[in-house]
């Protein structure tokens, strides 16, 4: 027999025995029982049912009926710690999400970025944190020679210790400026840096990379990160951007490798965190394949609408609750 | 002007001892029957903690008077290990005792007036006082 | 008359219209009154109590105090919603705690700093964040001459947010180890970085002192920080560590005066933040003199010890709710 | 297969008129005294929602079956200004209503379905449903 079951009886049993003998043992086991109501997750009103059938099944005086309120009462105050902490909890509950949303803002001064103007390109691109601090970075930069470079990196983790590590990459970032043309050369030096300085069990995973507006070459380098996609104008197909390299903080010594990609008119580049694949639909999680019909969707749309729209749809499909950061930028070359 | 009372606390059995002297009190005192119910609940709490965590102790019930206000006031102490962190007990939700709410925070929130001392493999000594209104 | 003189009447009048006549009317305005009740802190076993109340006073038959629960169950329904949102909501706070905890044991590992051993000195340090997160820092060095550096900083403001700037500061403090001898250049320094990087609300005030174990001179600068405390053994008296000097982050080009101290044997140097001197006895904040005084009771012991027993003493002084982070460093001459 | 009735919600002795829709199926269907209450607190809150913050709308009441089971089903919806942030509405804590734990949160873990869908400037509707146990 299940609590639920035999709560009735107990409960019954409780009354009769303090209508015959009122007594603070008795009155103890109201106590206890309450502690066990909340355990089994039994809310107030069920307990206040369950009172009036027992009352409304039984041959009690009314005097007996008012006596009983002594045993409803007892179970009561149980409730009544848990409603008082419920107050407390909202009170602290409510400064903390202030705290964290000034972090939050602060960390989006600090890592923001802004799309640059480049020639020929359609920049689209979101990125939206689980909770409220984002553990995706991405970052665009436009070089001397009017090169665009690329940034997205994930730590794996999200939240805020993943935000506290994300500013390094950052400050990193900033630092080396002098070979930002080399993407495998950018990710080598940010490695270095995470391996010296991050806990060992926080790993990064990162594509860097240059799209360069005059020849129409797109190089990147990837450290372990979600490979992102090539949509061909011409074939109107889609392929994966893949790249082999180590996550950054594993091991000093990693080179990475760089990739070239010739892009012609109408191609789109399409880089990704792996929240974005990582979205659950009922039971499942959706398919690297069911993303790129998500973007076949939407693609005669300017870039910034084809996040945002996919975006929107993937937060519906999940009940609106991320189960990871969400980054998700598109480059469409449109002439 | 303190009359006291108090009732050694060795198993569970106990806890009813000391609910009974309790409300015997509050009752004296004149606390309408919701306060009945919560100050023997907060004794409880107290009393459970110490059959609990450090296995005997002694919880005593005295009338408090003070400006002229009456109150009844509730000293849990024992020569158990100690609470190592006090801020962290006094936290909500810290307590994985299964009930929601329940623990020191709990009975703070019950009672008037709180105060905690304790020393590691010395013991703890806990007063709550609830004034009659 | 105010809500709760008024409760009583309010729900004896809707319970004896619902027994003449039982309608969805009241019970809407029994759901109505339960918001309110909420509203106002009043606890579930209150509400249990007034209904034993009302029904002990009134000639109600047996029938109708049994009809009489449906009004009570209408209302109890508001503090199942209330119950069922603090489940959630611990369930929730849980998480957002051992998150919190997370970054807090990452950023003691990348704020953290052990105290070296300097020939004739005792050195005892605390550092207590109010929440999880410290936004105070401090941080020993020992440099090649021998000599201990010593720092001791606040952001304005506690919790993740200050955490989060206190990091740049240690990268910042770590890459200009070139002038380590000189308190002044230090803070100087350190400037540029935080009004370059910062949010311009973000303050950051702190000492930067240098301990010469060969001339036993104690040379230090202050950007606005909370003044320490020097111990004379020889006058048994304590006078402040004066010092003048901008907070970090508001004027790029501030520069900072340095100050000389000669330390004799039994001299303690005494630095804190405003977080130790902020804590409240009662309605009133401790005054420096008080802190005097418990240096006092405590100066006799190991260094350690008086940083730790003040701490004690104090936490339970405001009933071990921190108002802010404390940090207390003493170095005491032995020889 | 299912039957519907619904309420125009303009004021709120609406809410009391599909509050006594509500119960009435939830009688039919079978519900004990407890689920109807609850039922009904989350037809109020929906409707009170509608009346609040979009001015006016409808909300159905249908029975449902589904593999066996039978079920009510509650559908609000508006053309009011639409929820730009639905992920923040559904944060326990987010509303500023005055209550403890109600608001949309509070009526999703009252019932055993909830679905939302809305759109800035055209409209929300909600659709909750409680299965029969
Ligand atoms: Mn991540
Ligand atoms: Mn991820
Ligand atoms: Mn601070
Ligand atoms: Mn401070």
């Amino acid at each position: 027999m299940d609590f639920r079951d035999s709560l009735e009886l107990k409960y019954k049993d409780m009354l009769t025995h303090y209508l015959m003998d009122p007594n603070e043992r008795i009155l103890y086991q109201g106590q206890k029982l309450s502690r066990k109501l909340i355990e089994f997750n039994i809310a107030p009103e069920e307990v206040v049912s369950l009172h009036k059938s027992i009352i409304s099944d039984s041959d009690w005086s009314k005097k007996e009926l008012i006596d009983s309120f002594d045993i409803l009462l007892e179970v009561m105050i149980g409730y009544g710690f848990a409603y008082r902490e419920h107050q407390s909890l909202r009170v602290q509950q409510l400064a903390l999400k202030n705290e964290i949303e000034v972090a939050a803002n602060m960390q989006q001064t600090l890592l923001g970025t802004s799309i640059p103007h480049i020639e020929g390109l359609d920049i689209g691109a979101i990125s939206i944190p689980a909770n409220q601090m984002n553990g995706d970075y991405h970052h665009f930069v436009k070089d001397e020679n009017e090169c665009l470079g690329v940034a997205i990196a994930d730590v794996i983790g999200k939240g805020i210790p993943a935000a506290l590590s994300m500013s390094m990459i950052k400050y990193a970032l900033d630092s080396f400026p002098e070979n930002r043309n080399k993407p495998g050369a950018i990710l080598q030096n940010l490695n270095r840096v995470v391996e010296q300085n991050v806990d060992t069990s926080m790993f990064i995973t990162m594509c860097y990379g240059i799209y360069n507006p005059t020849n129409h070459i797109f190089s990147y380098a990837s450290a372990g990160h979600e490979p992102g996609f090539l949509y061909s104008h011409k074939h109107n197909a889609f392929s994966d951007l893949d790249g082999k390299g180590l996550l950054l903080g594993i091991e000093k010594k990693t080179k990475y490798k760089e990739y070239e990609k010739r892009i012609f008119p109408g191609d789109m580049i399409i880089l990704l965190s792996d929240g974005v694949t990582e979205c659950k639909q009922g039971d499942r999680f959706i398919e690297r394949e069911d993303l790129v019909q998500f973007i076949e969707k939407y693609k005669h749309l300017p870039s910034q609408d084809i996040v945002t729209n996919i975006y929107k749809d993937l937060e519906r499909l999940q009940g609106f609750k991320l189960r990871d950061d969400f980054t998700l930028i598109i480059l469409k070359r449109i002439s | 002007m303190e009359l006291q009372s108090s009732v050694k606390i060795k198993n569970e059995w106990d806890i009813v001892a000391v609910r009974q002297l309790g409300r015997n009190v509050a009752k004296e005192l004149g606390f309408g029957t919701v306060d009945q119910a919560r100050i023997t609940t907060a004794i409880s709490e107290l009393a459970r903690n110490i059959f609990l965590y450090a296995g005997q102790g002694e919880v005593s019930i005295e009338k408090t008077f003070h400006n002229g206000r009456s109150g009844l006031k509730i000293i849990a102490q024992d020569n158990g290990p100690g609470i190592a962190d006090i801020r962290r007990v006094m936290e909500d939700g810290y307590t994985t005792s299964g009930g929601l709410g329940a623990g020191l925070p709990g009975v703070k929130r019950l009672m008037d007036e709180f105060d905690i001392q304790s020393k590691l493999e010395e013991g703890t000594i806990i007063m709550a006082i609830k004034w009659l209104r």
